[in-house]
């Protein structure tokens, strides 16, 4: 057990030192790769403290799809606004006023993090009644599914999670709404096109088994969404630049797939006589799964928007043709 | 037996990983520290994973253990390259 | 109460005040966007924390459905701000 | 061999730990995702281990997508976007 100990404590050191240092510095690129790797050490973390779920969200949107993400933006010129320094107040005779607001801040977030600290101590000296994991494990037979967790989001708050579904959704029409997408990668060479060859089948395949796996073990849309999206990006970053997102009506469909098709079966439900989202048990476990993959192909649509940064213009061979 | 050897594998495979990031940290170009990163860890995963999958008994967990294998071994040499690659158009440019 | 949950519960309230610090007063746009962003892996952490009860026992999935949404949502937002960010620099470019 | 799990699994974590020091350091970006390569794999065979110790078959799912996108860092990193057309 002692060895676990400083395994925890070499974990938490490594956290902090990490995020420390990724905000310490005032190189973009140092930045973002440090952050890179506190996101997977925290994948790690997730694991430890029994958090499969969790950690399977994290890996494929740490290693794949933020890191891809952030790398690309402080490369790009276009970007150019995250790496200059917004006008600070010290200009002049401004900087006593400057130092005053840090330290007053400094010491505003020390206090906070206290006051957190010393609100989870008293939680945790308590012993934990847990009367909503219980209420979870008591319901768990009639709720469809036999993963907890997936349990949790897509039926006992259920209403929680069609309003994340509309808020990714809210997300991806703002990135639609400021402009055009990025022009895409130049082909990444022979190497990493081999690998994209099977390792993009790969990943499809994975995210299936994700989706499916999720109603007895840890996985579900979230994470086979992230799953299908990091595909995406492998595929983006060899060069291909549509990677299989629909352009016009068709992608419409697929960002409001998630939404919509928790709508209609909530009301349905109400117009059979049971509650909004109140599946009937015997038919939980179908209802579920397809509300599922509506919601992953809405989640992979709204990440892979959030990878190409705008709005997908289609091909320029297409636009000729169709105009 | 099987017990033995699987135990022998897994702490020769972790003693793999170590010499890897002994050698990344002590190597000192990038060239160097490549070689060092891509045979250790490798090797230190190949190990691990052989005697895990050993351990576990289990043929559908081993042969998931050996995608993850061959996964890594993969993006590890394609990113190698990549790296390379990339460090060796910088020296010739300027 | 657990020697994890001393570990790990402080770590994410460190981690949440660094996140907040960064995120209020550096002059980077970039930094402060990852600012945000490890001010909610502490708020992950915590909530993972709390949701541990030990070796061998089942965590409450409740909070674990609640930081795996908040996961996705949070890289969403952050690649919404990374869009802005482009368009910032293309209005800076015209005028 | 719970202990001899445990065991490795620590050692895994320093050797990972090292490769942190390499991220920190640089000192130029090559060198860092060169580092990031090794803490990659070293965190896939933590979360093995991590998958025996904790009696957590999931965590094996969480090593094969890690270990499918382990390459995607490199290629963002080195990867050279087409030119913005003119607007």
């Amino acid at each position: 057990m002692t060895a676990m100990l400083v395994l925890d404590i070499l974990l938490v050191l490594s956290l902090l030192s990490l995020a420390t240092a990724a905000l310490a510095t005032n190189d973009a690129r140092r930045s973002v790769i440090l952050f890179m790797a506190f996101g997977l050490v925290l994948a790690l973390a997730w694991g430890r403290l029994l958090a499969p779920d969790v950690a399977l969200a994290e890996a494929a949107i740490g290693a794949g799809l933020s890191g891809a993400l952030l790398l690309t933006a402080v490369r790009d010129q276009a970007h150019r606004a995250l790496r200059s320094s917004r006008k600070p107040v010290h200009e002049r005779g401004r900087a006593n006023l400057r130092v005053t607001l840090e330290w007053t801040v400094t010491l505003l977030c020390i206090a906070l993090a206290g006051l957190l600290a010393w609100a989870l101590a008293q939680a945790f000296d308590r012993a934990p009644k847990d009367t909503l994991a219980q209420a979870v494990s008591a319901n768990l037979a009639i709720s469809g599914v036999s993963n907890p967790v997936t349990a949790v989001l897509l039926n006992f708050r259920a209403y929680d999670t069609l309003l994340e579904l509309a808020v990714l959704l809210t997300a991806a029409l703002g990135i639609f709404a400021l402009g055009p997408a990025r022009p895409g990668h130049r082909a990444a060479g022979p190497v990493f096109d081999g690998l994209a060859r099977w390792l993009v089948p790969a990943l499809i395949l994975t995210a299936g088994y994700l989706l499916w796996v999720g109603a007895h073990a840890p996985g579900g849309a979230f994470q086979a969404g992230a799953t299908l999206a990091a595909a995406a990006v492998v595929l983006r970053l060899a060069g291909r630049r549509s990677v299989g997102l629909p352009t016009g009506h068709t992608l419409h469909v697929a960002m409001v797939a998630g939404v919509s098709m928790f709508l209609a079966v909530g009301l349905g439900l109400l117009v059979l006589g049971r509650p909004f989202l109140g599946y009937p048990p015997a038919w939980a476990g179908g209802l579920i799964l397809l509300i599922e993959t509506a919601a992953m192909l809405a989640i992979a649509a709204t990440l892979v928007l959030a990878f190409f940064g705008g709005r997908p213009t289609p091909a320029p061979g297409v636009a000729e043709k169709t105009s | 037996m099987i017990e033995v050897m699987a135990s022998l594998l897994t702490v020769s495979g972790v003693g793999f990983y170590l010499a890897g990031s002994i050698g990344l940290l002590r190597l000192p170009d990038l060239y160097s520290r490549l070689h060092a990163l891509t045979k250790a860890d490798n090797l230190g995963l190949g190990l691990l994973i052989a005697g895990l999958a050993l351990h576990t008994q289990d043929l559908l967990i081993a042969l998931k253990l050996v995608l993850i294998w061959l996964a890594v071994l993969a993006a590890s040499a394609a990113s190698a390259h990549l790296i390379a690659q990339h460090a060796r158009r910088r020296e010739t440019q300027s | 109460m657990l020697t994890a949950h001393w570990l790990y519960g402080i770590s994410g309230c460190l981690l949440l005040a660094l996140g907040l610090r960064t995120a209020l007063l550096h002059d980077m746009l970039l930094q402060r966007l990852i600012g945000i962003n490890v001010m909610g892996a502490g708020v992950f952490l915590v909530l993972i924390t709390v949701a541990y009860r030990g070796p061998g026992i089942a965590p409450d999935p409740v909070l674990h459905a609640l930081v795996l949404t908040g996961i996705v949502v949070a890289v969403s937002a952050t690649a919404l701000a990374l869009a802005l960010a482009r368009r910032l620099t293309a209005e800076q470019d015209d005028g | 061999m719970p202990e001899l799990l445990a065991v490795s699994a620590l050692g895994l974590m320093l050797s990972l730990f090292l490769g942190l020091l390499r991220v920190l350091r640089g000192p130029v970006a090559g060198d860092r995702l060169l580092a990031m390569q090794l803490i990659g794999s070293t965190g896939v065979g933590l979360l093995l281990l991590l998958s025996l110790l904790l009696d957590q078959t999931a965590l094996i799912d969480v090593a094969l997508v890690l270990a499918l996108l382990a390459a995607v860092a490199a290629a963002a990193f080195t990867g050279q976007e087409l030119e913005t057309r003119d607007d």
